[in-house]
């Protein structure tokens, strides 16, 4: 079950069209899943993932397969954080056919950050500012060609930025 | 009131380059107040470009977003007098929507 | 708790035991007084300190010292967190009071590209007056409510005419009335005096270790630090005008803060103010 | 420039703040007494313009001892407090003159 749906949210962009679903449907998944479905097809927020707890869990609720590390995938990180209510992260890569990136911070209570969904015809570039708890690892995951790369590095926090 | 939504896009021709800054608290549920109680989660879901009909970029966040969101990207296609159509929903339900043109 | 009372009196103590042992020091004769003297001084003391600081940079306070932190201000300054204060304060700038008045009229030049004349002295009262002080004074001649020093709409007034007048250089003047220099010399005096439980004095964070680390922050240098006032600070997640700085800088300290702008706080921004006269006005600033 | 301290005043902090906590009494009127006299010199530091605000979360300490009834804890902190307003007294003071020696010239 979990297979179909990674092999969904993998793809979802080339199977939006109404006729996916209602296949799906026809399959008989059951209503959890059907919400899923649906959710990947309407972009729905992935409120599961945000609430994971270690790197793995974000990537399984949100991916269900693993990231190979690639020198492909750029991070642009400074070494240690003016302040880690603002740490400025910014990803690049030359990686073919992004479809999404997203960003994890190990340390956080809550390890997922924020999810990137890139269509065509969008480069496969971001940058934003987020926020760290303390020093820790972030790392980017880049999806692409319907596989999972990432980069990560350690950025060092001396003032944290979720309170204290 | 003004839009809680600012954005820069610019087009070189091929891309077109995009930065927004959205004025919101982004509070993670994890900070205390100055009273030692916890402020409630309040933080950006969703974010979504627009252009021509179509979503260049979609953003899906969580509490771990920096206060007053930053992002930049960049798109093929894009002319200078286009329109980009920005809106984003909170964990409350509220929302802001805007448009801003190619400059 | 026996433990943690005996710390706080063993720090009480300690700086009792410092002043004691340094009072055998030669104290300064008290000089004359020489702004321009004074001011030349400064500017060697920071440049000499830094030889690799461009004068003008000095402005940016912590973000002219180190690599890492310049390119994090850099991508910052792409799309900076004051633009939002800096858009309230242009609309409330150009927003009639209830009678009709505006804030342009309070000010010479409409109060555009004026930042770089404040703190100024003003003869008639025998007194400093910073741009925050003028700003709630033309609000209350105008039958408005004066706004909190350290705040919102302060800090979004003082931005937009701060960045009216980015690039122009502090143009600090002190008029030939003894009531200036007095006000001049109490300033520099609060400048360097060491006050709170820390024992510290502004120069001590600002004159002695700026780019160094206090705790986990780079200090930024007392030459050109006003400059880049309001500021947005990550550590404070918001805005903070020259008040805010002085009275949070007291209280780091243990210091009980004045009142924001008591008399010796504007003479302190008079004095800041005419020692870094010469560089241009930054601010808004982004600090970490 | 930098006061760094030396080693020999470390010792004779530790010899006072033994010194006072191990003087600090019992009943409710030692601890009015102890209190009032930090209070008066914490005013005086106010007149100095220099208070610290450890003075004033002491006092707030001692005030909450007392209020709970526990008066050895109340005027061990309130003594305390004027030991720590003391010390901002004669900061201030000496601060009069020696401010000049950090100043750059």
């Amino acid at each position: 079950m979990s297979t179909m749906d990674h092999d969904f949210s993998a793809t979802r962009r080339v199977i939006l069209k109404g006729a996916g679903v209602l296949t799906l449907v026809g399959l008989g998944i059951v209503p959890l899943d059907l919400t899923r479905a649906f959710a990947a097809a309407n972009d729905k927020y992935p409120e599961e993932a945000f609430k994971q707890k270690s790197d793995a869990d974000v990537i399984k609720a949100l991916y269900g397969k693993t990231a190979e590390p690639s020198d492909k995938v750029k991070m642009d990180a400074p070494e240690i954080a003016e302040n880690g209510a603002v740490v400025p992260i910014a990803v690049s890569t030359t990686l073919a056919d992004v479809t999404s990136i997203a960003f994890l911070v190990s340390e956080n209570p809550n390890v997922l950050i924020a999810k990137y969904n890139i269509p065509a015809g969008t480069l496969p570039n971001v940058a934003n500012r987020i926020k760290m708890a303390k020093t820790s690892n972030v790392t980017v995951l880049v999806e692409a060609g319907g596989k999972l790369y990432s980069a990560v590095k350690e950025v060092k926090v001396t003032v944290g930025g979720c309170g204290g | 009131m003004a839009s809680t939504i600012r954005v820069r896009a610019t087009s070189s021709g091929e891309t077109t380059e995009v930065q927004a800054l959205i004025q919101h608290p982004m509070d993670s549920g994890f900070v205390k107040d100055s009273k030692g109680e916890l402020i409630p989660p309040h933080f950006i879901q969703q974010l979504t470009f627009e252009h021509d009909g179509k979503t260049v970029f979609a953003a899906d966040w969580g509490g771990g977003v920096s206060k007053d969101p930053y992002v930049k990207f960049a798109f093929k296609g894009g002319k200078k007098g286009d329109e980009l159509k920005i809106s984003w929903v909170d964990n409350k339900g509220a929302t802001d929507t805007t448009t801003a043109k190619i400059q | 708790m026996r433990l943690r009372s005996a710390i706080t009196l063993a720090s009480a103590a300690l700086a009792l035991a410092a002043l004691t042992l340094a009072s055998a020091l030669p104290s300064g004769a008290a000089d004359k007084v020489d702004p321009v003297a004074d001011a030349k001084a400064f500017k060697k003391f920071f440049t000499d300190k830094f030889p690799k600081v461009k004068f003008e940079d000095f402005v940016n306070g912590p973000y002219s010292m180190n690599e890492d932190l310049y390119r994090q201000w850099q991508e910052k300054e792409q799309f900076p967190p004051y633009e939002f204060s800096l858009e309230m304060g242009k609309e409330m700038f150009s927003k009639p009071f209830k009678n009709g008045k505006t804030y342009a009229d309070c000010f010479p030049n409409g109060g555009i590209g004026i930042r770089q004349n404040y703190p100024l002295f003003d003869e008639k009262e025998g007194k400093v007056i910073t741009l925050e002080l003028a700003l709630n004074r033309c609000r209350e001649a105008n039958g408005e409510q004066p706004y909190s020093y350290v705040r919102d709409e302060m800090a979004a007034l003082t931005a937009y005419m701060a960045f009216t007048s980015r690039g122009k250089l502090m143009d600090i003047k002190i008029p030939n009335d003894p009531r200036a220099l007095a006000a001049y010399e109490n300033g520099k005096e609060y400048f360097y005096t060491r006050r709170g439980q820390l024992n510290f004095s502004c120069a001590t964070c600002h004159v002695q270790s700026p780019g160094e680390r206090i705790r986990a922050e780079i200090l930024a240098p007392a030459l050109g630090i006003v400059n880049a006032m309001p500021i947005y600070r990550s550590e404070w997640s918001g805005m903070g005008t020259t008040s805010r700085r002085f009275t949070t800088c007291n209280s780091q300290i243990r210091g009980v803060p004045l009142s924001p702008q008591d008399d010796e706080y504007r003479n302190v921004e008079y004095y800041l103010s005419y020692v870094s006269n010469g560089l241009p006005i930054s601010g808004p600033g982004a600090r970490p | 420039m930098r006061n760094l301290m030396p080693k020999s005043a470390l010792v004779l902090i530790l010899v006072a703040a033994g010194a006072i906590s191990a003087s600090a009494a019992g009943s409710e009127d030692d601890f009015k007494a102890a209190y009032a006299a930090a209070e008066a010199a914490n005013k005086e530091a106010g007149k100095l313009r220099n208070q610290w605000t450890t003075t004033a979360n002491t006092l707030a300490a001692a005030k909450k001892a007392a209020d709970a009834g526990d008066f050895d804890k109340a005027t061990a902190s309130a003594k305390e407090a004027e030991a720590l307003a003391k010390a901002s007294i004669f900061q201030a003071t000496s601060e009069k003159t020696r401010w000049r020696e950090m100043e750059i010239r």
